[in-house]
């Protein structure tokens, strides 16, 4: 059992890869078939080439701000890979990663940030909810999708993202609080990226880690290496498990970084030192599965160079196709806000169109 | 056919809808073993079991939001406030999720829930257990908002609510959670959602009221007897979305508008009742649109909440003023 | 230092008297002189019988709703007597005993829950704030009120109340998180009485003790018998301490239970059992404290018939003023809105008083 | 003097008071070391220390609510919320107790605080970040709501709100943060709250805009320019309490009334305003008051703003309507 193993209190933290991709402890190395191990790695490369791609669209003028994943993608594709299908994904705002994992496409991923609602209408099947904007209120979402998955016996979890800040939230609180009261199927991962914006993780609380929070609910907590993909691919098999038995909510704190800026509207120069940065680098999550991958012979240099050419071409492409679409139609502004339209609601839209058509004609 | 108070009939309502639809879920502070504090869903836990009516830690948030995450995965949760005035912790889920969740995704979820909560005043309580918070819904689009003033309304409202596949607040004059009973059809029917009821017609002047002024407006319609004023009465009965044809026809035909309210003054219904009459109904006005509310002040504790609530007196007063008004 | 002894992790309560009256911890017994442990005791009965009485006053349909006190006096009483007289006590709704220990008069307390603001407006040098209805809320209050005491160097501390079912709120966690970054000199006490209304500790929370909800804000937390007015008086003391020093928040769990009603309008029987109610009879933080001063020759029956009969007179004769007061004046629930009235509002009221003339002549 | 934005304006307005009176203090998410998101706060916590401006955790209910503890012991807390989207978390402080604790404490506690926040529409950003919520402050009894639309009444406008006796919600127009400068005059001055500010005279018809729509609004007046339509220009300033002698004087001089704001359509400042003139100018309406405002939907993401943004053009469409409307 990892979950009992690594004691927040005693500051212990569970890693399987270190940074140079070896594997420091084999007992919880989990066992992952080729091709998923595969998927996991091309995913969290489609996401940081996306992610770097759109820093660039957006510095040209062409895309709007968005939250960039680059670093903490181990956080994400980790803990997606160890769902199932029928599992949900509930994202924060900075899950872009996972969110591809979970089957949200890229164009999907990319309308959203371009400002299109469309971007949120997942295909049939795909149990992801929205971006989730105001900080910690999808953590009870989550419990109450748990809730529901539970009482209905669907066999399946709800998985939160939230961010070391939004554990400051008394959303954050009622959400884990409740989840657990009920022993709702909840797993939440808190990436601990050490800033809210512009504000250090100590200036958030005075905990020595986000994972001892659990304590309070009488549930288990745990801080893990972040940027450890099979690490966090573990403790969320685990904590899935303990899930659907009926044991209750986990709360995991991926300790991570967040390479990029805040949003493309922040200048994180401002707040961090570039050694900070540099050293952070050095733990780079994609660098470090790929050594791990390589040493198990599943990748080299060709497949990579291959892979970030097809990327490349995937991204621009895609971005191209979402440039393309436009301006949202008036329609969509009105039709979604109720299942059916009210009257009042109805003459309002006829009332503007009415405008729209005579300011036309003069 | 039973008589029953407006409180039996919601009750019966949610018992109702908990046996036809197994995704029916009912909670809140208290309102698991004990059945609420006022009782609403008394019985229910005893018959449906603790998965379903069960007790939430006291966290409003929690509440609302959870029963956004259950409509979302297949529930159809009716979460209960135990008084609106602590609604206010659950407001943001309620603004920024509930009301967009079905827009921010296109239509992929929606979200399907009730939220109850007893709301007004005259019951000599604590502190934020008698406000009338209408505007803070009815200005948020993607809600519904519906106040019953009748037992039958109330079921036949809740019906309509739980089946609704958008969230609906579901305000309730707990003032007269007991004041009256009513013949209450024993089988499932519905009220629809966004039709006010004409409760009496008239030719002389249009007065609108909802939850427990209707009763009041009542009672200052008897008063008013022999007064020789033709008033016709409409009951809202949904505040949002508001049936402003209704409402607008009468004022077209009466030239004349009274609105009833137990909200503050400023920014209430009748202050949006009052606009659209005139946007809509300008020329057909013979006299000032009028309102009857309580004051701009915090709604006081027991011993001077008289000075705030708005009562039959003062109703019949204004209808005389408004029926007396000449150019 | 009591603090660091207890571990409510491995379930430890602190507790100096036993439930008959007997020192079981002679290390931790505070030096209290005389005539404070008097003027506790008095503080004590004087809550009880106004409490009583109150509830009698209630069923004879004089008094409205109210929340009575019962049971959980040494919680209140303890930590105010721990106090200085600048220091601040913010309450939730059922400290009608610490708030009387703290300079609001009977006829204040009565007269609130009578239904008249007045009964909030505490003299000049009290510093105490009013009745908090909305659960949670005040902890950020004290929290606010503390670091300002802080900041502005007053050498004070903000002591705020809340009950076992208020740690569930969101505003318990913000608040809490908020003090402990910015060190306020906050002391956060939860009466856990076993209940809210009818919900029962267990179905609010999942976690072993309240106290341990410390470790997610990193402070020290203590669960202490609360019904042992000399162990809350120590607990309180040494978290005073803390706080003026500049070491931040101490939460303190007083184990206790209410033996009445949740107010006058809950029927109690619905959700527990007469044997439970029997068996924290024998607990009564009364009588302990009692039978410790019997025995340290402070106190003796007659004293005890006396003080009775004077508090039984004291108190009907201050209902029978608050009675007396009557309703409301028109002026008062207007002219408190704004420290100025706005003139919108002043015309507001002078149409309604043109109507009550009118309507008077008619 | 010295020339400055809206944003600089209210940076220069909080130095000043912090330079003046110790008690003034500064906090939020990300207001303390960088700035504030918008850097609105930039350079205090240096200049003051980090007692008096800091960042706090993403707590909004304990922000608003430690600042109301503080201000009842004796500072004068400056809160920002990051985006008034965000606001919500903390409306249960500001509305059961900001708005409150003078009231209830008979005078005893006021909450002189200020609470400030960007808002509204036309900046292209995420969900949330665009609402304009002024009913949900203005519907409350207790609280104050300012707004300004120009660089010199920012300034007096957050010096009046720091010096004021009760709590002041401070909405700023982001949207206008930067778009232009003005001569500000360097000393302390105050704009006093609650007074409307008559921008231009005019007979033909009253046009009441504030924030952001002020400038929207004198676009559409200069498109109008050879219209020969003589309009008398209100800026509200403060919304609540709502200077409704000046609206309503500048009514029964003209005969018509047009809001203008970016708020959803029902229940709005708008609202208010012409149920007011309704009921006090009725006699004087040569035409039903109208308004501009955006429709009663979710505020779209940016691809789809432009539908619901109340823009000059429609403003001068609604302005021409008005003033060819003849009964
Ligand atoms: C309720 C709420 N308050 C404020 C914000 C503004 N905001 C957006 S992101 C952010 C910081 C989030 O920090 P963290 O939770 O650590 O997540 P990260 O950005 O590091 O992924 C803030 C304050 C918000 N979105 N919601
Ligand atoms: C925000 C909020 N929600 C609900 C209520 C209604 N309410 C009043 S007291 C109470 C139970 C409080 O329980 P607890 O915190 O344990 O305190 P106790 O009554 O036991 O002293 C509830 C739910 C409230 N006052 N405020
Ligand atoms: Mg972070
Ligand atoms: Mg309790």
């Amino acid at each position: 059992m990892i979950l009992t193993s690594f004691d927040p209190l005693k500051k212990e933290q569970f890693q399987v890869l270190d940074k140079d991709g070896k594997v420091v402890n084999k007992d919880y190395e989990p066992k992952i078939d080729d091709d998923t191990l595969i998927h996991m790695y091309k995913t969290m490369s489609l996401a940081r080439v996306a992610d770097i791609k759109a820093l660039q669209y957006q510095r040209q003028g062409r895309m709007l701000t968005f939250a960039p994943v680059q670093g903490q993608e181990a956080a994400q594709i980790g803990p997606m890979a160890a769902l199932d299908k029928k599992d949900w994904l509930v994202p924060a705002f900075r899950e872009a990663a996972a969110m591809l994992y979970k089957g949200v496409t890229l164009e999907q991923s990319y309308l959203y940030w371009y400002g299109n609602e469309r971007g949120s209408q997942f295909d049939e099947g795909v149990n992801v909810l929205p971006v989730n904007v105001p900080i910690g209120s999808q953590i009870n979402h989550a419990s109450g999708v748990a809730y529901a998955s539970k009482i209905q016996k669907q066999d399946a979890v709800a998985l939160a993202y939230i961010g070391d800040g939004g554990t400051s939230h008394g959303e954050f609180h009622e959400g884990m609080n409740f989840a657990a009261v009920y022993n709702a199927p909840l797993i939440t991962i808190v990436q601990n990226n050490q800033y809210a914006i512009s504000t250090p993780r100590a200036k958030q609380t005075k905990s020595e880690t986000i994972a001892q929070k659990a304590v309070a609910y009488g549930i288990p907590g745990i801080q893990v290496d972040g940027n450890d993909v099979l690490a966090m691919y573990a403790v969320v098999k685990e904590a899935r498990e303990r899930a659907l038995k009926g044991d209750g909510p986990t709360l995991i704190e991926a300790f991570t970084y967040r390479l990029g800026p805040h949003t493309t509207s922040d200048d994180p120069t401002i707040y961090r030192k570039d050694e900070e940065v540099e050293e952070w680098k050095t733990k780079d999550p994609l660098i470090r599965f790929r050594k791990y991958l390589t040493n198990k012979k599943l990748w080299n240099k060709d497949k990579e160079e291959a892979l970030q050419e097809e990327y490349k071409k995937l991204v621009n492409d895609t971005f191209k196709k979402v440039e393309a679409s436009g301006l949202v139609e008036l329609d969509d502004v009105f039709k979604y806000n109720y299942a059916e339209m009210p009257r009042d609601l109805q003459k309002q839209k006829e009332a503007y169109e009415a405008y729209l058509k005579e300011s036309e004609e003069n | 056919m039973a008589e029953l108070t407006l409180l039996q009939a919601i009750n019966k309502a949610l018992e109702q809808q908990m046996e036809k639809d197994k995704s029916v879920v009912v909670f809140g502070e208290d309102a698991g073993f004990e059945g609420g504090v006022f009782r609403v869903t008394a019985g229910l836990q005893k018959k449906f079991g603790e998965d379903r009516v069960f007790d939430t830690p006291i966290a409003e948030a929690a509440i609302v939001g959870n029963a956004i995450g259950m409509a979302i995965n297949g529930l159809k949760p009716v979460a209960e406030i135990q008084f609106s005035g602590f609604m206010f912790p659950g407001y943001n889920q309620i603004v920024t999720h509930a009301a967009r969740m079905r827009n921010r995704s296109r239509g992929k979820y929606g979200v399907p829930m009730v939220v109850r909560m007893p709301y007004g005043g005259g019951l000599r309580a604590l502190e934020h257990h008698s406000e009338s918070l209408e505007t803070l819904f009815a200005h948020i689009p993607g809600l519904k908002l519906v106040i019953p003033s009748t037992p039958y309304d109330a079921k036949g409202l809740m019906i309509a609510a739980i089946q609704d596949p958008d969230p609906v607040i579901f305000m309730e004059p707990k003032r007269i959670y007991r004041a009256f009973k009513q013949e209450v059809p024993d089988q499932e029917y519905k009220v629809e959602i966004g039709k006010a009821r004409v409760v009496k017609k008239g030719e002389g002047m249009t007065v609108v009221a909802w939850g427990a002024m209707m009763r009041e407006t009542q009672k200052a319609l008897k008063r008013l007897e022999k007064e020789n004023i033709d008033v016709e009465l409409i009951d809202l009965r949904t505040i949002a979305p508001l049936d402003y044809d209704t409402v607008l026809e009468s004022v077209k035909k009466t030239g004349r508008l009274l609105v009833v309210s137990e909200q503050v003054k400023s920014l209430g219904i009748a202050s949006e009742l009052i606009t659209r009459a005139n946007e809509e109904a300008f020329l057909y006005l013979e006299a000032p649109p009028m309102r009857v509310t309580g004051h701009d002040i915090t709604v006081p504790l027991p011993k001077g909440e008289h000075h705030h609530m708005v009562d039959e007196k003062r109703i019949a007063h204004t209808i005389k003023k408004l029926a007396n008004y000449e150019v």
